[in-house]
């Protein structure tokens, strides 16, 4: 199937850029939360179970933002936005498996 | 077929792909080669020790053994016999010095390689130096 | 002799689970037309895919490893370095973004803006390279190799594994830098500079991964 | 077959098969002696039969390649291959080589074999499939210069395609590597270590390219699907074959004396080595689904589909089973090993050579396509003997294999090997009688040539 048409373009770009500069913002901000969790040893204060399911979700909310928007997966037909998907969800929940066993 | 999937870019996947890890493959071979020297004792390798290798390989031993689980799988691993026969050459030497020439009746039978005494030594040695080698704790046991 | 849709990959289970159900779906859902292939060349994808699955299985060995020697795997994570860590997620963050923007400034022509963007996020995976080598630099002047303990064996491994695949994502968006000043892309072809975006976004994608879990997680 | 000259390939076929059957021979000769040890001792010792059934195999298959090479180089560069003279020489200097290597192993015993063949001026005998001596290594590196030398410039000089790059890499590789084997340190774990670089990036490594583009050309001949197609996927399968199979080297580098490392880079590649096998199965019944014409030779095309899926069984899923370190610290050289071995090697690589020689030989002997209806039906019941007394002699191994470890692998008081190997020898006894089955097909599929009848023409 050929590119879509131009004016196809215009709206996708234009749509493309100003969600793309939130979502860098938001992984920012995630970024430096995961950095605080880790800087001030808030695992071994607070206990390390729900520090380390916020630190998982947090990876992984920022996983399907990149997949979704900068990789430009939202727009594309679901089949290929479900492979990044179904791969975070189980690294993610394998890693959080794992950290419970001992 | 869907003209989104070029040849050339396969091509380059396959060009760029086998080089990026043919390179980290050296990379790790020249970090074994430099760390090798710590953990297989090399220092001890003799020339008896090496005349004992060209023994062994002269002889043909891979065809029925394994050495460090690599060769023949009919008759018993060598890497670790010296260990299994209590830690004493002479034991080995007359295992090997005692071979039938006609073979035992029925059974997996071991050649008479007719060697003389220094030989026999010096396949001792080898086979000591082999059992010394730092292979992570491989065998599982003695049996080997 | 075609034969319904052709997707070379997933075609196979296609026929023998589904009805051919893409045609019936287009005719319902026809208000805005999604591309039928992620954006980019589909082997990258094909790459993508396998890298992914390598790494993921890197994550799972570790994260087994550490719940089998826990205490060796707390004790040596002290010894990294967690601003590094992080400042090196913000780069790689923000040098996707750069990516993106890239992709959407030649997606509308402008050819000049893409280099410039292009130019931006070489500029911060280089920036990458330079903290990766200094952390690399200060591990071994600290003696620490790759044979050192279990932790360091997966530390050293995975981040130079990763090290190298920021190098190779360098050397292709130069490559498109390159070829995009000599005016090989405009509106109307632009799957190259998709291809490297999306390649560059999954060695972002395994490094947000990659982060916690080795530098955080304890 | 357009050009004259890809005849010579047909000498290279029937050295070939007939060098298959020497290896079967002896590998009969063995799987007795596995049962009654003495068996041929001392005429011919375990070691000695081993050393030419494993010998054999690899010069046979070595043969294939070239064939294989000699028939679709001139054919996919359009052009006469550069010449057919030195093909034919370098066949016979090949031959006597291995001819005179082999016997030598028979005569006389292997060290004075060593001693005849002044082994001590530059000693690389005495290492598994590296046996032959270094004057036969040497001549081996003669013809495979001269070989490529061929096959290299019939190629630059005509029409470069995927298949015929492709190919010229595979064997470039192949000669590259086999020059590590001249390599035999005193230091034992370093003469492993490059060993493994002859060995492994040969199975797991270069064979696979030169797999990968025998089974294109032949699909792009058998089915029609246009080339772009075919060469694109070949492509990308050979991609992931080189890239899970460089670092896959690792599996065998756990308890050789290198270091730890080894044991999670060796672990997690050649966990994803089976993926350019499963590729190449879904690509090969794709291409085939697709197909344009329905090709005469309908055995060429059953050779073709039976290798993808035996090499995907044979190599990935045998392989598999035993490549994770903590698995192969107690499989490692024992009867799975030899099981994975078996399958491997004969769904990989023997079925390609015969998938070309299934195609190629109509062509070469009478011109035609394919062969007779009666001809072909016979080569099939050959193909499935062959194929499906594999599959027993490797179930068989392989419960060999799990018995051996449990016994003297396992457990508090471990069996020592002999005793271990007597419990086992229930499935020694079924792996020979499969092996007369072997046998049986081989000599079905030699009665296929013979066969006669009407060779079919080329039909919509």
């Amino acid at each position: 199937m050929e590119n879509s048409s131009p004016s196809e373009i215009k709206l996708k770009t234009y749509r493309w850029v100003r969600p793309c500069t939130i979502v860098w913002l938001v992984l920012i901000a995630l970024t430096l939360s995961t950095l605080a969790v880790g800087k001030f040893e808030l695992i071994d204060v607070m206990g390390g179970r729900p520090l380390v399911a916020f630190l998982l979700i947090t990876t992984f909310i920022k996983g399907v933002m990149i997949s979704d928007y900068f990789m430009g997966l939202k727009f594309v037909r679901r089949r290929w936005r479900i492979i990044p998907l179904i791969y975070l969800i189980i690294v993610c929940s394998l890693i959080w498996i794992a950290y419970n066993q001992n | 077929m869907s003209d989104k999937f070029t040849k050339s870019m396969a091509r380059n996947i396959f060009i760029g792909g086998s080089l990026f890890f043919f390179l980290l493959f050296l990379g790790l071979t020249f970090d074994t080669m430099s760390s090798l020297p710590k953990r297989d004792h090399r220092e001890n390798i003799t020339p008896q020790v090496a005349s004992g290798k060209m023994l062994w390989e002269e002889n043909n031993c891979i065809g029925c053994h394994t050495l460090l689980g690599e060769g023949a799988y009919f008759a018993p691993e060598l890497g670790n016999v010296y260990k299994r026969f209590g830690e004493n050459k002479e034991v080995i030497k007359a295992f090997i010095k005692s071979r039938p020439v006609t073979g035992i009746p029925g059974r997996r039978s071991m050649p008479q390689f007719n060697l003389t005494d220094q030989q026999l030594d010096d396949l001792a040695e080898f086979l000591k130096w082999t059992s010394e080698i730092d292979t992570n704790n491989w065998p599982p046991n003695i049996q080997g | 002799m075609e034969r319904g849709l052709r997707l070379p990959f997933f075609n196979f289970e296609y026929k023998l689970i589904l009805f051919n159900r893409q045609m019936f779906k287009r005719f319902l859902t026809q208000k805005q037309s999604k591309d039928d292939y992620p954006p980019g060349d589909l082997v990258i994808w094909i790459f993508i895919y396998a890298e992914l699955l390598v790494f993921g299985v890197l994550f799972l060995a570790y994260a087994f490893s550490r719940s089998n020697n826990l205490e060796l795997f707390n004790e040596s994570q002290k010894l990294v370095n967690q601003e590094l860590g992080a400042l090196n997620t913000l780069i790689l963050i923000t040098s996707s973004f750069f990516v993106v923007r890239a992709v959407s400034a030649i997606r509308e022509g402008k050819v000049e803006q893409c280099g410039h963007w292009l130019l931006a996020t070489m500029v911060m995976g280089s920036g990458f390279i330079v903290v990766k080598i200094f952390e690399f630099s200060e591990k071994f002047a600290a003696g620490i190799s790759l044979s050192t303990n279990t932790f360091f064996t997966y530390y050293l491994s995975m981040t130079a594994f990763h090290f190298m695949h920021v190098v190779v994502g360098l050397i292709i968006l130069g490559a498109i830098w390159w070829k995009n000043r000599r005016g090989g892309y405009n509106q109307e072809e632009y799957t190259g500079v998709e291809t490297g975006a999306s390649y560059w976004h999954m060695v972002d994608l395994v490094w947000i991964i990659l982060f916690p879990l080795i530098y955080v997680i304890r | 077959m357009k050009y004259k000259s890809q005849a010579v390939a047909k000498l290279y076929f029937i050295a070939a098969l007939v060098l298959f059957a020497a290896q079967v021979i002896f590998g009969l000769i063995m799987a007795y002696q596995y049962v009654v040890g003495d068996f041929l001792f001392p005429e011919i010792p375990f070691n000695v039969a081993r050393m030419v059934h494993t010998n054999t195999l690899i010069v046979w298959l070595l043969f294939g390649f070239m064939g294989a090479a000699y028939y679709l180089v001139p054919e996919e560069s359009e052009r006469e291959l550069y010449s057919p003279l030195l093909a034919k020489v370098l066949f016979w200097v090949f031959l006597v080589a291995a001819g005179l290597t082999v016997a030598g192993y028979l005569l006389v015993p292997y060290a004075q074999l060593a001693e005849l063949t002044m082994n001590e001026l530059w000693p690389t005998m005495g290492r598994e499939f590296l046996e032959q001596p270094t004057i036969t290594k040497l001549g081996i590196v003669v013809v495979a210069l001269g070989f490529l030398f061929n096959i290299g410039m019939t190629i630059l000089t005509g029409r470069k395609t995927v298949v015929n790059v492709v190919m010229l890499t595979g064997l470039l590789g192949l000669a590259v590597f086999f020059l590590f084997s001249l390599y035999n340190p005193a230091n034992l774990v370093l003469d492993k270590y490059w060993w493994w670089w002859t060995v492994h990036l040969w199975v797991e490594g270069t064979w696979e390219l030169i797999l990968g583009s025998i089974l294109a050309f032949v699909l792009i001949k058998t089915t029609g699907v246009d080339r772009e197609v075919i060469e694109k996927w070949l492509y990308v399968i050979i991609a992931m074959a080189l890239i899970t199979g460089i670092l896959g080297t690792g599996h065998h580098y756990y308890w050789i004396g290198t270091p730890e490392y080894w044991q999670l880079v060796g672990s997690v590649f050649s966990a994803m080595e089976p993926i350019p096998f499963f590729m190449m199965t879904v690509f090969a019944f794709n291409m085939v689904n697709q197909r344009r014409k329905d090709h005469p030779n309908k055995a060429a095309v059953l050779w073709a589909l039976g290798c993808a899926v035996m090499a995907f069984l044979g190599a990935g899923v045998w392989g598999f089973l035993h490549t994770l370190a903590p698995v192969n610290y107690y499989t490692h050289g024992t009867q799975i090993t030899a099981a994975h071995g078996h399958m491997a090697f004969y769904g990989a690589y023997a079925m390609i050579v015969l998938a070309m020689i299934s195609y190629s030989m109509p062509f070469m002997t009478h011109g035609k396509p394919a062969n007779s209806n009666k001809a072909q039906i016979i080569e099939m019941w050959g193909f499935w003997l062959m194929t499906v007394s594999i599959v027993f002699i490797t179930l068989f191994l392989t419960g060999a294999g799990i018995l051996q470890v449990w016994l003297q692998r396992m457990g508090t008081n471990p069996e020592s090997f002999m005793a271990a190997q007597d419990s086992i020898s229930i499935f020694y006894w079924l792996r020979f009688a499969t092996g007369w089955v072997f046998l049986a097909g081989l000599l079905v599929y030699f009665y296929s040539f013979f066969a006669g009848g009407e060779p079919k023409e080329e039909n919509a």
